[in-house]
């Protein structure tokens, strides 16, 4: 038996996790929030309410998913009280649904509604492609069966856009906005705002608190959203830049709240021949000459940060496994020392790294990161590129024939689960710089032994021997990153914030 | 007609008007002070009519508004008097000068169509200046204003009242200004060059409203003008100003009969005297060097993204000869065509209807497809000495320019070439390295010939080369232009609406309206017996000034 | 120009418009430290070592100013003479040819006041990258369309002189007639609409920088300092208010020299700054 | 006037074909197209190659450049401005209403910004070169000179924040109707107006030195006729006609120029949707925004035309 499943049994009914508020909860009342994350979507007036078309933040005000992922990465139930593998090699999977929870609409969720939502997400959503079939079976179960192993494959269930909808045909699934989620639509304006009240047939008994959220869009616009914050037209702002937190905290009508982890950044090292990446002891001097530490101090502020292990897992993962540190001095030594032994004693320049303004603190982190390499003889030159169509321009044409190559730049990199981001370091893959060789093989074939693997314990090892291979070879660097912080007033209560913004919950919040 | 509005009583033993010592300074950008107007003094009697003359810049427009009190923005009175029935106006208030511009003076500007506000109809304009200025009420004001239009002598004033003054005629513009200017009946009347922007034919017909004007009227009145023509025809003072001083002043019978001063004659010299003999060159014998059939011209239709006026013909079935070494005199006044027609020879305008052969072959219509031979053979000098050189450019690179272009000479021997043209010409080689701004008119006009005969043209069109010109450098640039054109045997298109200019320097002459030739004949035969009533009006008015300075003439208008 | 300088106003774009360019200039030089390095704790008060503070991540922020001037000028300048060359000879080309070569530039013109400036940039920036020529390119041709207008007016009075009629009738080629008897009388004008285009480019590329489209880091950069520093706006005004000054300071130069240049000349710079 | 309104309109269909053509093809040497820029790299690091493709042809990114070019052209002639790529949504129901608070919001400032820069011209151009001149111009020249993002964040650090009389940020929705919208957007229309003023009151003023410097102005002076009645009933309507095109492009540049001010105050018009468009690719979109601002040039031109028309009989014909 798994050790999802057994968790998965003991919080039945109630969603642990969720951090008690300051005195007694109370009911009623209406909060306005502003988010300032991107919502990389232009919805229209049909499709402002389908998951797939809402802001990421708010998908879970409307919406459940069959799982739900906490503060510290762990799986916890919402519309699945149970999973189970149906195959040893991970590759079936069986869902049990609670019982007597009603769409906003009154109708009964059924299995038909998760395999029709299922129908949608397997076409359309990044992480469900993998699922072949998905039956509904007695007893209100549903069936998945995978491509492949994956003993992560709960963690999908919980993937933003894979929402539980009631059933209709995929082309039309999810434009009226009926969920199961603690409110219900009460009017959009596509991209703009989005005015939700209370579901009073909830199906965790007692919640929500509010009887209304009116969500306002904000995106890259946190000074309005902040001003109007300050002038009381916004009870709350969520996802702001972690520079902006100092000064926020120092208003005693503010509390700021931090997610406990959340994105990072990876720097692709293109390893075609004539590239100085092809060298393994430059990238190790890379990896040792940028001062992660001075990241995090100078661009989050101490406490705001974590530093990354090179690997695409978040610190805030319980599979994380932190590099050896170094005192700053001798790691730049280190680092001058390994440049001098691949043949560059007076230092070396790595072309121009280029960035996009993925979120705002990006010009920043990456100007520290600039000065930093320099002081271990690493020198190279920044390009902004625009943010629209970044992803493509990183990749380029990579017709190596053609001598054109992947670019020596950042990605952002989200807080997933390891089956999600330790496969992005695979060597077909350009964040990886086109890793090749040996220990890139050995890489993957643990990665396809813990994708079959049922034990966490066990799986637990094989990620860490993943890491440690990552730690010697920097095949990639992914140097540190940041929480996710929001701001709210103080009468606004009960609210947690989320390192995974998609799974930020309302559910608790209440005004005092 | 009644001039019932002309009740004035003044005693005529005192002047209207007593100008003493007056003096009106520019502040110029650099700060200096630049006298415009430098002690001018005369008094002016009731009844009695003062031409001030002078050429562009003397200071007699400057003088004119002072005489209503009034100095543009950066000029101001610096010095004397100006009394105007007992007030002194250089001492008033603007409040006070206010109250009585309109009614105690009035003044007719220059340019009546820029005079009048576009936007508003010339019945309400007028109106207006009498319910402010005559204190009419709005009914009366109406029936004053078409009244006053009737008396102007202006068709169906009531429907004219209505127009805008773009859709009146040169001369009704000037009426309508005329009839704004007298409509309190000042004490004194100001005109300011009245006649510059009409053709002969109304020019004539202004006048005659004006010298009734004149008799009906008891108080003073001063016209400005630079053409002494209309001095003679209607004043009976004249002042004659250069450079802001009066030259010579007196009857006007008594000046023009035997000007004291040198600057009067040459002002005089410019008019038309036909008595004397013509100077002009012989043509050349043999075939001739131009030859046009049937021209025409109209401007292109317009097309669908393109604007262009479609005017009626511009020229029609215009047909005439110019032998080698002639020069043929085109007059007509602006509109006739003449300007079209040097326009087409030259090579700027192109699309023509019928033929123009240059030397016995057809000459194609722009210059761009004409060949580099025949450029070089047909040159043109322009109306406007200052516009036709290139202000940022040396004259001498203007100079050697054709002549490296056509004659292939270098540098060095360019420069020979264009000191050598410089000397001919009267000016000083020294002059090829000034700009053109440092030169005076004449002498940007005699580098432009310069330019001209750089080429060693075969045919030179000259468009109202001296109209730009003070009258005392004209005959200096004809006299090195004859000098040229004989030297070299150019056969010449004289274009110019003087007839004073062809004269003296054509032998044949072509008269034009209306895009069509009128007459066409012996210089001196048309300018002695005009077969056209045009012609004829055109030559009376070009001639009364010279004709005022004889004693037979002056007793007859007495 | 001496006219100009003669005005009060004139005078003081012309020294505030120097100022900002020596400073610019030698910046290298007179800067304390260097404007990227990592010098030091965040938000250090100003004092003796750092004289306006250290900025968010240590840097000085005095030097930084000095220094922020540098790329926005270098772009504002270079797109104003790439809007002031290809608008003159664009300008002077149509007037001088007319018909349909006229027409294709008329309906350009027109085609650029359709096209709102930020998707014109965008589609640069996203095409080509957002390096310093681009951004040049981008703005100049923006500037450029104005400038096309005005040239054009101005060289269809000028075709109509008796110099480029002789040079006409001489056979004298297009280009010899647009470069020896146009551009050089239209100097003038075009003094002014690069005085004028530079300082509308400058407000164009400050706004592009607030969109995310224009100068990035780690250029330092005043645009960019403002809106970095809109953040801290409340603990350390100083960040946002000083380089908001500079901006404002060096446009203002630019307006009032413009205007002075164009009443010194009798030209019109309230017009030509349209379109 | 019926032929110049033909003619004008001949000649805008020709600029409208060239900016729709233009804007296709700029759109299309773009890196990436509307399927990419709509996934993160999250999302692309999962997704299989073959599911790409798939995606995309179901979409249609895959044809031709040119089919998909006619294809646009052939709806365009049909008044149809096609659906959105990736929400397949018709493009006209999201451009049409953020283009009704655009133009609200230009011919609010424009309605509000032409009498104040009017009295601010008439009252410079009467003082030309005195003190109350060289203010008035200064101003201008300073208001010009400032930013738009800082007018609008220090308008509302100062009336929204420190001294809360205005709201900071619009909290209005798109559909909302006018009256509710511009109520909600003091500051914003302030940030726009504070701008206006000073182009408009630089154009006006410069157009009423030139005509008082007009012969008919000094011939009604030498008439004795007040100052006041010159400059009301004369010089102005002469003055306000060259300033005339000037405003009606400017005013239509506000339509699709103000997104800095939208983006500052989160109005929902068509500047904001533009940018939005842009960087999700949506290349329907951007052509319908830059039709309607392009449509927005024609007309204030047409209506310049019309109103110079009105001022300038010569001009009738």
């Amino acid at each position: 038996m798994s050790n999802f499943s057994r968790r998965a049994l003991g919080a039945l009914l109630l969603l642990p996790g969720l951090a008690a508020a300051q005195g007694a909860p109370r009911r009623g009342g209406s909060i306005s929030v502003a988010q300032c994350s991107a919502n990389r979507f232009v919805a229209s007036a049909q499709t402002a309410r389908h998951p797939y078309f809402t802001v990421d933040l708010t998908t879970r005000i409307p919406y459940n998913a069959l799982v739900w992922v906490d503060r510290q990465m762990r799986l916890q139930p919402e519309l699945a009280i149970d999973w189970q593998p149906a195959s040893a090699d991970q590759s079936v999977w069986d869902i049990t649904l609670r019982p007597g929870v009603r769409f906003h609409d009154g109708t009964p969720l059924r299995a038909e509604d998760v395999v029709a939502s299922y129908e949608l997400h397997r076409q359309r959503n990044f992480a469900s492609g993998q699922i072949q079939k998905i039956e509904a079976m007695a007893d209100g179960r549903v069936r998945f069966s995978l491509d492949a192993g994956n003993s992560e494959f709960p963690y999908v269930l919980a993937e933003y856009q894979n929402m539980i909808m009631p059933a209709a045909p995929v082309e039309t699934i999810g434009n009226t906005g009926i969920g199961t989620g603690p409110f219900r639509f009460a009017s959009t304006d596509p991209n703009r705002i989005a005015v939700y009240e209370r579901n009073p047939d909830y199906w965790r008994e007692g919640f929500p608190y509010l009887d209304r959220i009116e969500l306002h869009n904000r995106e890259g616009q946190q000074e309005t959203a902040l001003a109007g914050l300050r002038a009381g037209q916004f009870d709350m702002v969520m996802t702001i830049d972690p520079r902006s937190v100092r000064g926020l905290q120092r208003d005693a009508d503010l509390v700021v709240d931090s997610g406990g982890g959340g994105h990072h950044y990876v720097i692709q090292l293109p390893k075609h021949p004539g590239s100085p990446f092809e060298d393994k002891r430059v990238r190790q001097a890379l990896a040792l000459g940028v001062d992660r530490e001075a990241i995090v101090r100078l661009v989050y502020g101490e406490g705001n940060g974590w530093v990354g292990n090179d690997s695409h897992l978040v610190a805030a993962d319980p599979n994380f496994l932190a590099m050896p540190r170094l005192p700053r001095a001798e790691a730049v030594a280190r680092a001058r020392a390994l440049l001098a032994a691949a043949g560059h004693p007076n230092g070396i320049n790595l072309g121009t790294l280029y960035w996009s303004p993925q979120s705002p603190e990006v010009g920043r982190y990456f100007q520290v990161l600039q000065e930093t390499a320099r002081e271990a003889g690493l020198t190279m030159a920044l390009e902004q590129r625009p943010a629209d169509g970044y992803v493509q321009f990183r990749t380029g044409e990579n017709d190596l024939s053609k001598g054109s190559f992947h670019r020596f730049a950042m990605t952002a990199v989200g807080p997933r689960n390891p089956g999600i981001s330790l496969f992005r370091m695979r060597g077909d893959f350009v964040e990886s710089g086109h890793w090749r060789g040996a220990e890139h093989d050995r890489y993957m074939a643990l990665y396809a032994e813990a994708m079959r693997e049922g034990d966490a314990a066990r799986r637990r090892e094989m990620f860490a021997a993943m890491q440690s291979l990552l730690h010697e070879e920097v095949p990639a660097l992914l140097p540190a990153g940041t929480m996710t912080f929001s701001v709210r007033r103080r009468h606004v209560q009960g609210f947690e914030f989320h390192p995974q913004i998609w799974s930020v919950r309302f559910d608790e919040v209440w005004r005092g | 007609m009644r001039w019932g509005w002309m009740r004035r009583e003044v005693a005529v033993a005192e002047p209207v008007l007593q100008v003493r010592d007056l003096c009106i300074a520019w502040r110029g950008a650099d700060g200096r002070a630049n006298r415009v107007v430098d002690g001018v003094s005369f008094d002016l009697a009731a009844g009695a009519t003062l031409g001030i003359a002078g050429e562009s810049g003397s200071g007699k427009s400057t003088l004119a508004r002072a005489l209503l009190g009034h100095c543009r923005a950066g000029s101001a009175i610096t010095g004397g008097s100006l009394r105007l029935d007992g007030d002194d106006l250089a001492a008033l208030s603007e409040a006070e000068l206010a109250r009585r511009r309109g009614r105690v003076m009035a003044m007719v500007p220059q340019n009546p169509l820029a005079s009048l506000t576009f936007h508003i109809p010339v019945g309400r304009q007028l109106e207006e200046v009498l319910r402010l200025r005559a204190g009419l009420s709005a009914g009366p004001a109406r029936l004053r204003a078409v009244e006053l239009f009737d008396q102007m002598g202006l068709p169906e004033p009531e429907r004219l009242a209505r127009r805008y003054p773009h859709q009146l005629s040169g001369g009704q513009r000037q009426r309508v200004v005329l009839a704004c200017a007298i409509a309190c009946d000042p004490l004194l009347l100001v005109l300011d060059e009245p006649t510059t922007a009409l053709d002969k034919t109304t020019e004539a017909q202004v006048l005659e409203l004006i010298r009734r004007l004149r008799r009906a009227r008891q108080g003073a009145m001063v016209i400005v003008t630079h053409d002494l023509n209309v001095v003679a025809d209607i004043c009976d003072q004249v002042l004659v100003m250069q450079h802001g001083r009066i030259v010579e002043q007196g009857p006007v019978g008594a000046v023009f009969a035997a000007p004291r001063e040198a600057y009067t004659r040459v002002l005089l010299g410019a008019a038309l005297r036909v008595e004397e003999a013509s100077r002009a060159a012989p043509a050349l014998p043999g075939p001739a060097l131009l030859e046009i059939k049937g021209l025409g011209f109209r401007y292109e239709r317009p097309s669908l993204l393109r604007r262009a006026p479609l005017g009626p013909p511009i020229l029609d079935g215009i047909g005439l000869s110019v032998a080698r070494g002639e020069v043929l005199g085109v007059i007509g006044e602006s509109g006739s065509g003449k300007t079209t027609l040097g326009g087409i020879v030259a090579g700027l305008l192109g699309g023509q209807a019928g033929a123009v052969r240059f030397d016995g072959k057809p000459l194609p219509g722009l210059a761009g497809q004409r060949t580099r031979e025949q450029r070089r053979r047909i040159q043109m000098v322009f109306q406007d000495p200052l516009s036709s050189l290139n202000p940022r450019r040396r004259v001498g690179d203007a100079v050697m320019r054709p002549m490296r272009l056509f004659q292939g000479l270098d540098q060095r021997e360019a420069a020979r070439a264009a000191a050598a043209l410089f000397e001919e010409l009267g000016l000083e080689a020294g002059l090829l390295s000034r700009f053109p701004r440092q030169l005076s008119g004449g002498q940007q006009q005699r580098v432009a010939i310069a330019r001209a005969f750089a080429a060693q043209p075969d045919l030179l069109i000259c468009d109202e080369i001296t109209s730009a010109l003070d009258a005392s450098v004209q005959a200096q640039v004809l006299d090195h232009l004859a000098a040229m054109q004989r030297r070299q045997g150019t056969a010449m298109l004289l274009i110019t609406h003087d007839l004073a200019v062809v004269w003296r320097m054509a032998r044949r002459v072509v008269v034009m309206q209306g895009g069509r030739i009128l007459e066409t004949g012996a210089t001196e035969a048309v300018f002695r017996n005009p077969e056209n009533p045009y012609t004829a009006a055109l030559l009376g008015a070009a001639s009364r000034a010279a004709r005022a300075g004889r004693p037979e003439q002056a007793e007859a208008r007495a | 120009m001496r006219a100009a300088l003669r005005r009060p106003a004139a005078l003081l774009g012309g020294l505030l418009v120097v100022l900002h360019l020596a400073v610019a200039i030698a910046a290298p030089w007179i800067a304390p430290f260097a404007p990227t390095s990592l010098l030091d704790a965040p938000l250090e008060p100003p004092g003796a070592t750092y004289w306006l503070g250290t900025d968010d991540l240590g840097r000085d922020a005095f030097s930084r100013l000095l220094w922020g001037g540098r790329v926005a000028m270098l772009v504002a300048f270079a797109a104003g003479a790439v809007a002031v060359l290809g608008g003159a000879l664009l300008g002077l080309a149509a007037a001088y040819r007319r018909g349909a070569f006229d027409d294709v530039v008329m309906r350009l013109v027109e085609m650029k006041l359709a096209v709102p400036t930020i998707l014109f940039v965008a589609i640069f920036v996203t095409g080509f990258g957002q390096s310093v020529p681009v951004l040049i390119v981008a703005v100049g041709i923006i500037q450029m369309m104005g400038v096309v207008r005005t040239a054009r007016a101005a060289g269809i009075v000028l075709m109509e002189q008796g110099y480029v009629r002789a040079a006409q009738l001489n056979g004298e080629s297009g280009a010899i007639i647009i470069l020896r008897e146009l551009l050089p009388n239209v100097a003038d004008l075009l003094a002014v609409e690069f005085a004028l285009r530079a300082s509308s480019a400058l407000l164009l590329v400050s706004a592009l920088s607030f969109l995310g489209l224009g100068i990035s880091p780690p250029t330092p950069d005043w645009g960019l300092m403002v809106e970095d520093g809109m953040a801290l706006l409340e603990s350390e005004p100083a960040l946002v208010l000083a380089p908001a000054l500079c901006i404002a300071t060096l446009v203002l130069g630019m307006n009032l020299a413009a205007e002075g240049l164009a009443d010194a000349l009798g030209l019109d710079a309230a017009r030509g700054g349209g379109g | 006037m019926i032929a110049l309104i033909l003619r004008r309109g001949a000649l805008s269909l020709v600029t409208l074909f060239l900016l729709v053509s233009f804007i296709f093809f700029a759109t299309e040497v773009l890196p990436g197209d509307a399927l990419d820029v709509s996934l993160s790299a999250d999302e692309i690091a999962t997704m299989p190659a073959e599911v790409m493709a798939r995606r995309k042809a179901e979409l249609g990114l895959d044809r031709p450049i040119l089919e998909r070019y006619w294809g646009f052209l052939g709806g365009l002639l049909s008044f149809d401005l096609g659906r959105t790529i990736i929400t397949r949504a018709p493009v006209a129901d999201i451009v049409a209403m953020p283009l009704r608070n655009s133009v609200a919001l230009a011919g609010v400032t424009l309605l509000l910004a032409l009498p104040v820069a009017l009295a601010i011209a008439m009252a410079a151009a009467q003082s030309k070169g005195r003190a109350l001149d060289n203010a008035v111009s200064g101003a201008a020249i300073i208001g010009y000179s400032i930013p738009e993002f800082v007018t609008g964040l220090l308008l509302i650090a100062v009336f929204a924040v420190w001294w809360p009389i205005f709201p900071a940020t619009i909290t209005a929705s798109t559909d909302d109707p006018l009256s509710v919208l511009l109520a909600a957007a003091p500051l914003a229309i302030a940030t726009t107006i504070i701008g206006s003023i000073a182009y408009l009151g630089r154009i006006l003023r410069v157009g009423l030195i030139e005509v008082m410097a007009a012969d008919f102005v000094e011939r009604l002076h030498l008439s004795g006729i007040p100052r006041w009645r010159i400059i009301w009933l004369h010089a102005l309507p002469a003055a306000m006609i060259p300033g005339l095109s000037a405003a009606a492009l400017y005013a239509a540049s506000l339509v699709s120029g103000v997104v800095v001010v939208e983006m500052v105050f989160a109005y929902p018009g068509i500047g904001a949707e533009l940018v939005r468009a842009v960087t999700r690719r949506e290349v329907h979109v951007v052509q319908a925004i830059a039709l309607a601002a392009a449509i927005c040039v024609v007309l204030f031109n047409l209506l310049a035309d019309l109103g110079i028309a009105a001022l300038d009989p010569r001009t009738r014909r």
